[in-house]
């Protein structure tokens, strides 16, 4: 392996992938609406487990990607809760009178 | 650098923009399902590209296996759920941009 | 036989999982019993072998001292764990009815599995050697009482146990990050190799910061859990609605075990010196155990609900236990040990007498009580003996501690300290007595009740708690040894 | 890089936990909490704590937040009123915080090797741990032999937990003996997430059997194995019904499995006692102490794995019945 | 003692003090249920930080290495973790309750429908 130039795109993807996942936070914080924040969160889950896989081979051991693969299945677990927690809900509790007000302007 | 080198910096370098493109998408787009578009690319096409260059740096073990099985999950979870977020969504009520636009 | 240390633990520890697996109530009290009754069996030799061989040390794994994790029994330890084993004994057998009446069948075996859990933890804690081992048990002695008490019959019971989860687990993550600096500043987890680490660091020194917020965080912590006075605030509403047999538990145990982590922490880990004569223990804990003393009976005198006056009783007998700390003497912290023991006795009694009460009566308000002397003579008999040993009046145990800790005030001089103890007990008196003549000297208000005794199952138990606060009363050799002895382990530092 | 990273997931922790402290829809809270869980694992991953991450990713964002919204879903979700006397609170927190400050002063740098801390029990772990013990994963070596008694501790706890929580929720055997009626709960509009939620079920499993029994030589272990199983069966029953996963594993008999996997880490510890060795002193329990080690860390990783697994479905099954018909 | 050697062990402080900030200032239950959530979690980072050696690497052994991080902080987590959880989940089950019992989980509600009795 020839280190430095492909350490330094590890570098850059885990910084890429640290930019989005700060976007990503934005939106679960800004919303507005539950959805917003739900794909926010399914995003980052998804990075996480983007950003843990470069960081193996960033640090040298690439065999923690178990952990990488337990984010994945964490994450659809996650959104499938929420939706199926929320199916029910027309007006869902999450998505109450400050969504539809954001979302009128 | 070796061939392999090479095409593992091609993928991350590539997975890197789009995922910025995606970030980007995500933080700027104008309503939910604009949104949930930027943000599937960034799940998909940058998960792919990251995961494949990867795995160009691991020979053949272990680690090959794995980051194929993380590759195979997602590229089944993430627009499963995308597709249930969309579809969640539209039942309770939110409306497409362009929709609401033509209503206004 | 050398393995009867960690049985101790692993009896009630391991008889849960069996007392679920039966499933059924009755066959399940029965090997909840059997496992309380082995527990003291086996505390008693315990205390037999520590008192004639010094004390015992067993390797959890086998591994040696800082790596394995380690029991460590000394005199302390095996009294708090007779304490403990006592109450369990005698809390167990009076358990059936009263659970039977109060918990819903499909929950008496889960009733039964998170008591034995509980009093494992409560054992766990006293027994270890290791720091965190101490962290784990505690957590597990909780966790079973805040559900013990949520399973309460009324709704009160809820919010009871979730404010007692709030702040327990807040004091618990409190007594995590000393531990975690303790650990940090030399790197062990064993309390012996800590004392021996921590005796290494100098005033002045490198470190020295650290350890002094290591040694707040876990006072915090502790106070807590042992409900010193500020902090006391989710005590009352748990004894008040969590079902009679928790209370009486509870009551008896779980305070004297947290003042138990305080004493060994702070004597045996940090060192008297460093902690009374640098940090001034003795003087920040003053001014809450005489606030508790005081304030606590002033509101205790005011409560309807005879549960709730008990429970604010016992932050005031708390107050005595820390008050006793702080003097830090010899005498002090004997009388501190000895309250422990003689309030697990009185206060046991008190509740138990209590349970029967809302077992015959249906709850336990002032109002309840009219007419209570005649129609349960033998309960209230009991109440007031308990009482009398709350008070500290002479011939009962409650008068024994009190006049080792009037005396330990007196020996620094402390004159006020020795008014404020006295008026206490006279505090004491004045709400112990509204009970007492509501119930003997109050016309029944319902006639048609004979007399109605609560069932033997209630009184044998309660009666063997009353009758050891006579004998203690009495005979105050058994237990004055044993505390006399314990604080003069802790008061040179070893833990022998 | 390692630091940019870190300081950087630190500052999102920040920012998280602030909008967790402002935001009043409970659910965004939630959400924000799982994220934060997410940014913690993370961070555990660039602090060399895998078996931490692991667990903290599971259980954090994964079994925390399905409990939550499962509450969530019960009660209300939007917090009422501001807070009330924010004053005190703040000063409360203002002297805990400077008091620990202070306290961390005198603590060695961050990451510095010659901190007292690496310097007393930890190496004898890396050094002989590996000889005496065997698994290369220094952390499943303490955690099952060394201090195989505080995990006993803490097997029993998550077993507390799930009993305490059914003590106090209940389960109701509603279909014992009975046809299953047909299915309210399963989500019957998503037939994609359906059909997909089937389909990964044998690989949720082969993961977790992985984790369960590869332990010893990489991230990973009894609990962590328990809770991906659970999870997988809790991705089941939330998409294709609870009632069908209530048929596949009824709640008597995980109550059973989780008693057996308390039992079986017990028993390895007295059987320790009976071939002559201490509380589980694994060594005596086969001819040489490797193998002694060996079959006792399998044994009490099994029991974990096993009450871990129950315990975790029941939580979801007394909250997911809770509001029935 | 220098700045950015501390910077973790003070934002582990930080996230403490905003964890336990919900805790005791927020009336709702869930709230401050999340709120010793964080609080714990943040305890945790604190130890494994005490735990991190710089160059050092994940203590799995490994002919390639030779310096591990201090594996011991993590055990002690792993742990605590489960601890955490099982705590959560009990709340969890009590608030439920308590919603069914009153109406709502918020402490000024409560308290006043226990004092109209």
């Amino acid at each position: 392996m020839t280190g430095t130039a492909l350490q330094t795109t590890y570098g850059i993807s885990c910084l890429a992938v640290l930019i989005v996942m700060g976007l990503g936070l934005v939106r679960a914080i800004l919303g507005p609406s539950a959805f917003d924040r739900l794909m926010a969160v399914n995003m980052f889950g998804t990075k996480t487990v983007l950003l843990i896989s470069v960081l193996g081979f960033l640090t040298g051991r690439p065999d923690f990607l178990d952990i990488a693969l337990i984010y994945a299945l964490v994450n659809f677990l996650g959104t499938i809760a929420v939706l199926r927690f929320f199916e029910g809900r027309r007006a869902p509790a999450c998505y109450d009178q400050e969504a539809t007000e954001a979302n009128k302007d | 650098m070796t061939i392999p080198d090479f095409i593992t910096a091609f993928c991350l370098i590539l997975g890197a923009l789009l995922g910025l493109t995606g970030g980007v998408g995500v933080y700027r787009l104008p309503d939910f399902f604009t949104r949930l578009h930027a943000c599937s690319v960034t799940d998909s096409a940058c998960a792919f590209l990251i995961l494949s260059g990867l795995m160009f740096q691991t020979g053949f073990s272990l680690a090959t296996i794995k980051l194929f099985f993380i590759l195979v999950f997602l590229l089944i979870t993430s627009p499963t759920s995308t597709h249930a977020l969309a579809k969640a969504a539209l039942n309770s009520g939110e409306i497409p941009w362009c929709q609401s636009q033509k209503e206004r | 036989m050398n393995h009867l240390p960690v049985f101790q633990v692993l009896l009630p520890l391991l008889g849960a999982p069996l007392c679920l697996l039966v499933r059924r109530g009755t066959l399940s009290w029965l090997v909840a019993t059997l496992a309380s009754w082995g527990g003291l069996a086996i505390s008693l030799a315990l205390l037999h072998h520590v008192s004639h061989t010094g004390p015992i040390t067993y390797n959890l794994g086998n591994w040696p001292a800082p790596w394995g994790i380690t029991y460590h029994v000394d005199a302390l330890n095996a009294f708090v764990l007779l304490i403990v084993t006592t109450v369990a004994a005698l809390t167990l057998p009076y358990a059936l009815q009263s659970v039977n009446l109060e918990i819903s069948e499909e929950n008496r075996p889960l009733f039964y599995t998170l008591l034995l859990i509980c009093l494992a933890g409560l054992l766990g804690i006293v027994i270890t050697g290791d720091a965190f081992n101490m962290y784990v048990f505690l957590e597990l002695s909780s966790l079973s009482a805040y559900a013990l008490i949520g399973l309460g019959k009324r709704r009160r019971a809820l919010t009871a146990a979730f404010q007692y989860l709030v702040m327990g687990t807040i004091g618990a993550t409190f007594i995590l990050i000393g531990i975690g600096l303790l650990y940090s500043l030399t790197g062990t987890l064993n309390i012996q190799d800590l004392a021996s680490r921590i005796a290494l660091i100098p005033a002045s020194a490198y470190g020295h910061r650290t350890l002094i917020t290591a040694f707040a965080f876990l006072t915090v912590g502790f106070s807590l859990k042992l409900a010193l006075f500020p902090l006391h605030l989710w005590l009352p509403n748990a004894y008040t609605y969590a079902p009679s047999v928790v209370t009486v538990f509870l009551a008896a145990t779980a305070t004297k075990v947290a003042v138990y982590m305080l004493l060994r922490f702070s004597f045996s880990i940090l060192g008297s010196r460093f902690v009374f004569e640098q940090l001034t223990l003795g003087k920040i804990m003053l001014l809450p155990s005489l606030a508790a003393i005081i304030i606590a009976s002033l509101v205790a005198i005011f409560q309807y609900d005879i549960k709730r006056m008990l429970a604010y009783s016992s932050v005031a007998q708390i107050g005595y236990m820390t008050l006793g700390i702080s003097l830090h003497s010899h005498t002090g912290l004997m009388a501190g040990i000895l309250h422990m023991f003689n309030h697990a006795l009185m206060k046991g009694a008190l509740f138990m007498a209590m349970g029967a009460v809302s077992y015959r009566v249906g709850s336990v308000y002032l109002t309840d009580f009219r007419g209570l002397g005649r129609r349960m003579p033998l309960t209230m008999a009991a109440f007031v003996l308990g009482g009398l040993s709350l008070m500290g009046v002479p011939l009962t145990a409650g008068f024994i501690s009190k006049w080792f800790l009037v005396k330990a005030a007196l020996e620094i001089g402390w004159w006020s300290v020795t008014a404020i103890i006295l008026i206490g007990s006279l505090l004491a008196v004045i709400y112990i007595w509204r009970v007492v003549e509501t119930a003997y000297f109050n016309p029944l208000h319902e006639i048609e009740h004979g007399q109605e005794e609560a069932p033997l199952g209630l009184l044998i138990p309660l009666w063997v708690l009353v009758g050891a606060n006579l004998y203690f009363g009495i005979d105050t050799s058994i237990p004055v040894d044993m505390a006399s002895w314990a604080a003069s382990a802790l008061l040179e530092g070893t833990m022998q | 890089m390692e630091l940019f990273i870190d300081i950087t997931l630190l500052t999102f922790l920040c920012i998280t936990a602030m909008a967790i402290t402002v935001i009043r829809k409970l659910f965004c809270a939630v959400m924000l909490a799982s994220i934060f869980s997410l940014l913690c694992a993370c961070l555990f991953v660039t602090m060399d704590a895998v078996d931490v991450a692991f667990t903290e990713a599971a259980v954090g964002s994964g079994i925390s937040t399905v409990l939550m919204l499962a509450a969530l879903n019960l009660t209300h979700s939007r917090e009422k009123r501001p807070p009330h006397q924010p004053l005190v609170a703040l000063l409360v927190v203002g002297v805990t915080g400077i008091v620990l400050m202070y306290g961390t002063m005198d603590l060695p740098v961050f990451g510095d090797a010659a901190a007292p801390i690496h310097h007393h029990v930890a190496p004898r772990y890396i050094e002989q741990s590996p000889l005496e013990v065997g698994p290369p994963n220094f952390v499943t070596s303490i955690l099952a032999s060394y201090r195989g008694y505080d995990t006993l501790a803490e097997t029993i706890v998550i077993f507390t937990a799930g009993l305490s929580v059914i003590a106090l929720l209940g389960i109701r055997d509603r279909y014992a003996g009975r046809p299953i009626p047909s299915d309210r709960s399963a989500m019957k509009d998503y037939v994609v997430l359906r059909i997909v939620a089937k389909m990964l079920m044998p690989f949720v499993f082969l993961f977790a059997l992985y984790v369960q029994f590869h332990g010893d030589y990489g991230a990973g272990g009894g609990f962590q194995a328990g809770v991906i199983f659970a999870s997988g069966v809790i991705i089941h029953s939330l998409t294709l019904g609870r009632d069908r996963t209530l048929k596949a594993f009824p709640h008597q008999f995980l109550r059973g499995l989780a008693t057996v996997g308390v039992l079986i880490y017990g028993g390895t510890g007295l059987a320790s006692i009976l071939r002559g060795g201490n509380f589980l002193d694994y060594s005596v329990l086969a001819a040489t102490q490797l193998k002694g080690q060996h079959l006792g860390i399998f044994l009490v990783e099994l029991g974990v794995g096993l009450t871990v697994f129950s315990i975790m479905i029941l939580m979801y099954y007394a909250f997911s019945y809770r509001r029935e018909p | 003692m220098n700045l950015a050697g501390h910077y973790n062990y003070w934002v582990a402080i930080f996230l403490m003090m905003t964890g336990f900030y919900v805790v005791i200032s927020r009336g709702n239950l869930i709230k401050k249920l999340i709120g010793l959530n964080l609080f714990s979690t943040s305890v945790f980072i604190l130890y494994i930080s005490l735990g991190k050696i710089h160059g050092a690497t994940a203590p799995i052994a490994d002919d390639r290495f030779q310096l591990y991080s201090n594996p011991v902080p993590h055990v002690l987590i792993l742990t605590a973790i489960v601890v955490g959880v099982a705590t959560t989940a009990v709340g969890l089950a009590l608030i439920t309750r308590i919603y069914e019992q009153y109406g709502s989980i918020e402490e000024d509600d409560i308290r006043i429908k226990d004092e109209s009795l």
